[in-house]
């Protein structure tokens, strides 16, 4: 019989993104590879910036990443990139903490320990603007995220932003106080799957085996019953931690369990805005490559409307596939 | 100042090769320049086959330089050098066998395996290692070799577990098992204790005797050199020029014929010869 | 009284010296652990040794509840793996390499100028290059050991090999022996007890490059397991496992040491003199 | 025909020849990455020369538009007083721990084992213990490279003081010397090249080091700005960066190196032999 | 077998140490054991001032173990060692000088240096440098103690700039300028050709001779023993156990008084003792 077409995507550990590693282990993945006649590999990778740099190099076709990230990395690096499923957005999974000080004007003057250009560093300008200061007010310091738990426990360190499962470990510490999450900007750190676009345009069976796989696994997530809570445990054993603390993470999750959910918030207006505040932050950083002259270099195309330069569109928000799911049933 | 050898009937050696009887080896006209300095100039010289030719001079004075040039480690850079009617090979062969002062064995080797090693070169060129019945017929070969320079029980001792006058024997044994068509040595007794120098030197007469070898050696020690060496050659500079030193090279300032058999005593007149050199020649004692 | 350079502690009291320090440093473990247990009891940062065997019997012992596997041998063999493959290629190019550019003048003159440029490359900072070129798999991790310490071995048998007295490489063509012949029974044999000590130098880099890749991308390892559970602070975890490398790490140079002292009786003989 | 082995190319050759090589990798670099470019554009993989030199232009020349400094100088500085620090520091310890190790039985006999096994141990492995206990400040930096370095000067010195032959320590003794002078006199002054020697081996491992601390903390550094712009795939700030930490690392080598013949010529002298 | 050498009237040496004229050093029973092997058994020794006792012996029999414990590297298994009628301290110290056969001069010092440091040792404690007038007088002290071993123009070189005589030379004038009550040699010219060997017989009996010297040397060449020697020490095995050769060690077999002075030729009687001798100890030439 014929051979048939293998694609790998690539994941990481993170809350939002664990039903990717229950989709490999249960076989769901399996099965609906199966039913439309590919092959998908599920690979788990240690570090996320090296996931998205692998696929921007093409040895993935998705992979997982954060609506910053996309536009950044392989958006910006010429890689033209469809977000097929928004899974979820981080409402609280993002913090920055204090020790020993509780209001977030006292970051100012202080060494804030943070991985630099990530969306934590895009969280502390968004809670840095709430309050009318800027970076010019503090010293970022990059810290590895691996590392920032015990970078945390060192004395000298006074201010850091990270995500979870970290946050929750850094918040533990008896002097800790959490001055802004995510919570306060919703909808603004999107977790998404993106894929190559030409690989997409040229398999849709692919984009529609992925968001098939997704969307059972999120009605059983989300389901009280047994098997939801079999499988919520095996995500939290895949993550390092219990049953709990998963749930405690997901409560600061805001999952989009249906696919209607995600497609609502796709089409919405917001979503536009929240890019174009992405881009405008990346530029300043320099994160769109020195070609970029503005931050429309790069063209992010939405459901309501197109940002920046539409002959350059690299990021393509496409809730189609998201579509064909609320209809169809596996 | 350069006074020419006596010339006369030679000892026959009961050699093994096909040498010719006049000049086995000639050097014509060999000038040896470095770009800093000249080491050697214009050294013309006739060997035969069969003869102990041994070279003393001065530390510095290109004694050691003599000896690669026949090897062919160095070219000249004037002059030729024929070896056995054919211009020497510009690189060291099986032709010309040495033993250098030190490292002349091979000390990752036993020293049954260090003179082994020149038949398995010659036997198997691929992997240079001999199995079943030809290793066997080497291997008697080589331990023959060994008993015949007195190293039969040290068979299977590695160089740095023998002696140091042991070692020079087994780089006598090796060199000789290639038989080589001339035998080089430089000072190769240099390193060892008074005992251990007469005994080699008994060795060394009895293996050139028996083999019927023509040998050139480089010693410090002119007594060494009288009672070893057919004929003997002193190197030394003729011309000085003492704003540059390195000007002007060494040439042979003697070359005298000793005796014909190393084993007949000096003859009278060779005796007065040596006495008078060993006063010209600095820093030497008197022959014995 | 006699001078201090000249004491000499009796056979007996050697190994209760040698003792004395790591005994000294656990005491102190002991305390400072114990003084920050009294002032948080959930302190990870220095566990007791409770905590220990408890996180050992859970790694080394018990199946992981989710694959089944023991953890420490299943990392122990992937790094080992990875470890073996590495040294055994870079053995193989940098000896190859090493004797092509310390015997072969030729060759020497054209490589060696580039050979201590690559050296001085710190891999660390090729890494994000690496894993672009040759992916994220099990190859990435040999490739970044071999790279790191290909160049190392090499200069090193190279050198080796340059100080082979050029009297011996005259003696075997004297002996009527071609390159070939000379490369395989005077040079390899001189090159490789250097190159096993090479190897005992370049592990101590090979682990750290391991533990370097496999922090980044892996699925097993000593190296990823430590990344991992660094995410929680979980030194009890991490304090066995880096004892746990340290003595690996040894038994390997102990080996390689006794296979060279063995297998090169003639070398370390000769050393003595 | 002569044999391989006895080819030596022409002194006006060599130049050439040791820059072939070079030359072949270039060639190689602007065919692949002429290749990437014409399937995309705008590919970071490998970029052409144009860009590196925007590149280097912007981070060498221009000031940086968030910070106003030059940020290559800046890194190179900041990198290069870490280095520096730990080096000065890894070298006083490790001198004076090896020197006692080497020259004293008892010392050696107590202290060197625990040194033994505290090389073993990998530092990246126990990064998170020092930050604790050090912080995440440029002393973290520093004290990784020490902890890195520290240990193999030690055992070098060590190993070559115990080389110092019996004799010249007796000698010393019989010249009236006591313990104190032996060491300053006879000891140091043998031990010191082999210092600058252990350093120059140690700069490798200590770059690596260097650049591992500054991947996981810090705010300016060479090792920092690579893994910084890693995270946008900048290899036209990459490359140039890994270059000029070669450069760099030659350069120190090469110094080192001049120092050394010049302060201690009887030791080469004595190598010629 | 063990035959007792010639007592009778001494040279009395020209000393700057003041010397008692009987038993300066004295062994009582000594013995040297080690776990594995007996090297020194049973040994009584007296020595007086100014004797210049040459000791010989076959390979491993024990010379240099017997040095070392002159030196206190080694401490006895039994028996007492009195030096001038104290006991012998148990590690060496200035009181006894030694020249090894290599490895005796200071590499990374120069010629002036390496003999200028025997005097920062002693001046300077905590240092071990001399600043100012005190470093000028100790300069000019070393100066002319190499000036006194032939060394004078060679004193900004290093060790390995100067050949092996150079090199012995050089460790004589470190040690004298410590001024031992003894001086001890292990093989000092064992590492030198025959030339340089001449030399420093010349130079080593002068000194002796100047210094009023205790000097014990132990050498491979009988030769030179007879030549420079007042007293020559055989150490052989006297009991033999084939199997277990290392069960016994060696004992003065001979203990032959030669002269009274150097520089005076041997009595008709121990010229014929050593000629018995020479032919008895295996390995060695007959005396000159
Ligand atoms: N490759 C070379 N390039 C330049 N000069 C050289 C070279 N080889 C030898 N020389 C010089 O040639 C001179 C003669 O050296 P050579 O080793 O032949 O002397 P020698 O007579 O053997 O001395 P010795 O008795 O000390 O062994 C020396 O001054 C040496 O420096
Ligand atoms: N520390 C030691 N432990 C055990 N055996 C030793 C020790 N020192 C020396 N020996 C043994 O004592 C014997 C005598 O050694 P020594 O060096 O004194 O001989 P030697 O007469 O000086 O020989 P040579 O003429 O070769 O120098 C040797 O067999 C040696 O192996
Ligand atoms: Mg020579
Ligand atoms: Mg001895």
């Amino acid at each position: 019989d014929e051979i048939k077409p293998k694609f790998r995507v690539a994941w990481t550990v993170y809350v939002g993104w664990m039903p990717w590693d229950y989709a490999a282990q249960s076989g769901i993945m399996k099965k609906w590879a199966d039913k439309l006649g590919i092959e998908v590999e599920i690979v788990q990778l240690n570090d996320y910036v090296e996931s998205i740099n692998q696929y921007t190099a093409g040895k993935f076709d998705g992979c997982v990443m954060t609506n910053m990230d996309a536009l950044t990395i392989p958006a910006a690096g010429g890689v033209d990139s469809t977000a097929l499923i928004v899974g979820d957005f981080s409402n609280g999974n993002d913090g920055v903490v204090l020790k020993g000080k509780d209001k977030l004007a006292d970051i100012k003057g202080q060494r804030v320990n943070l991985v630099e250009l990530s969306v934590s560093h895009y969280l502390l300008a968004r809670a840095l603007q709430s309050i009318k200061a800027s970076e010019k007010d503090i010293k970022v310091v990059n810290t590895s995220d691996a590392d920032i738990v015990a970078a945390a426990s060192a004395s000298d360190t006074t201010a850091l932003v990270t995500w979870n499962p970290q946050l929750s470990e850094v918040k533990k510490l008896p002097t800790a106080h959490e001055v802004f999450n995510s919570s306060q900007i919703p909808g603004e750190i999107i977790d998404l799957m993106v894929v190559n676009s030409a690989k997409l345009k040229a398999n849709p069976k692919l984009g529609q085996a992925l968001v098939g796989a997704w969307y059972e696994i999120m009605e059983l997530m989300s389901s009280p019953s047994p098997a939801g809570v079999a499988a919520r445990t095996a995500m939290a054993k895949a993550s390092g931690t219990d049953l709990a603390g998963f749930e405690s993470q997901l409560k600061t999750t805001r999952m989009f369990y249906t696919p209607a959910d995600a497609v609502k918030f796709t089409q919405s207006p917001a979503l536009a805005n929240t890019m174009q505040q992405v881009a405008e932050f990346s530029f300043m950083h320099g994160l769109l490559g020195e070609g970029a002259k503005s931050a429309g270099a790069v063209g992010i195309a939405t459901a309501s409307r197109t940002i920046g330069a539409s002959a350059n569109v690299k990021l393509r928000f496409d809730d189609s596939f998201m579509q064909q799911a609320v209809s169809v049933k596996p | 100042m350069c006074s020419v050898g006596f010339r006369g009937a030679r000892f026959a050696g009961t050699s093994w090769g096909n040498y010719s009887s006049v000049a086995f080896l000639e050097l014509t006209n060999v000038w040896q320049e470095y770009p800093d300095q000249v080491v050697l100039e214009r050294l013309n010289l006739m060997l035969e086959a069969g003869e102990f030719c041994v070279v003393v001079g001065a530390s510095g004075c290109g004694k050691s330089t003599f000896l690669r040039l026949l090897l062919g480690e160095e070219r000249p850079s004037r002059g030729r050098v024929i070896l056995d009617g054919k211009p020497l090979r510009d690189e060291p062969d099986a032709a010309r066998g040495v033993v250098f002062q030190r490292y002349s064995v091979f000390p990752h080797l036993t020293a049954l395996a260090n003179v082994l090693v020149a038949l398995e070169f010659k036997q198997a060129p691929l992997t240079a290692r001999l199995f079943g019945r030809t290793r066997y017929a080497a291997t008697k070969r080589a331990q023959a070799m060994l008993e015949a320079v007195g190293l039969g029980a040290a068979a299977a001792r590695y160089p740095c577990e023998l002696s140091g006058g042991m070692q020079q024997r087994l780089a006598l044994a090796q060199a000789l098992i290639a038989e080589p068509r001339v035998l080089l040595l430089d000072e190769p007794f240099g390193a060892l204790d008074p005992g251990s120098r007469a005994d080699m030197h008994v060795l060394v007469r009895d293996l050139w005797r028996r083999h019927g070898l023509t040998v050139v050696m480089v010693t410090h020690d002119l007594k060494e050199g009288f009672s070893l060496g057919t004929r003997l050659l002193v190197f030394d500079k003729v011309r000085h020029d003492p704003q540059a030193p390195n000007a002007y090279g060494s040439r042979v300032t003697y070359d005298l014929k000793l005796r014909t058999n190393p084993l007949t005593p000096m003859t009278h007149a060779n005796r007065a010869a040596a006495l008078r050199l060993a006063s010209i020649v600095p820093g030497h004692a008197a022959p014995g | 009284m006699r001078k201090l350079i000249n004491w000499r502690p009796a056979k007996g009291a050697l190994a209760a010296l040698g003792c004395a320090p790591f005994v000294l440093v656990l005491i102190a473990y002991m305390v400072a652990s114990q003084a920050r247990l009294e002032v948080n009891p959930n302190d990870k940062m220095l566990p007791a040794f409770a905590s220990f065997s408890a996180a050992i019997t859970r790694v080394a012992i018990e199946p992981d509840r989710r694959t089944g596997e023991r953890l420490l041998w299943v990392d122990t063999a992937a790094s080992l793996r990875r470890l073996g493959l590495a040294i055994a290629i870079s053995a193989v190019i940098g000896l190859t390499l090493g004797m092509a550019l310390g015997a072969l003048p030729i060759a020497g003159a054209s490589l060696s100028p580039l050979v201590a440029g690559v050296s001085l490359i710190p891999p660390l900072a090729i890494l994000p290059i690496l894993f672009i070129v040759v992916g994220l798999g099990e190859l990435s991790k040999v490739v970044l050991i071999c790279i790191g310490i290909t160049p190392v071995i090499t200069r090193d048998i190279e050198q080796r090999v340059r100080e082979i007295p050029r009297e011996l490489i005259v003696k075997a063509q004297t002996l009527g022996a071609s390159t070939w012949q000379i490369m395989l029974r005077v040079v390899l044999p001189q090159a490789l007890p250097r190159l096993v000590s090479a190897l005992r130098l370049g592990l101590c880099s090979a682990w750290l490059f391991l533990i370097a890749a496999e922090a980044i991308a892996a699925e097993s390892g000593l190296g990823y397991r430590i990344f991992l559970v660094r995410r929680y602070l979980a030194m009890d975890v991490i304090l066995p496992y880096v004892l746990w490398i340290t003595a690996v790490a040894y038994l390997t140079d102990y080996v390689l040491g006794w296979i060279s002292r063995r297998a090169f009786r003639w070398h370390f003989l000769g050393q003595l003199q």
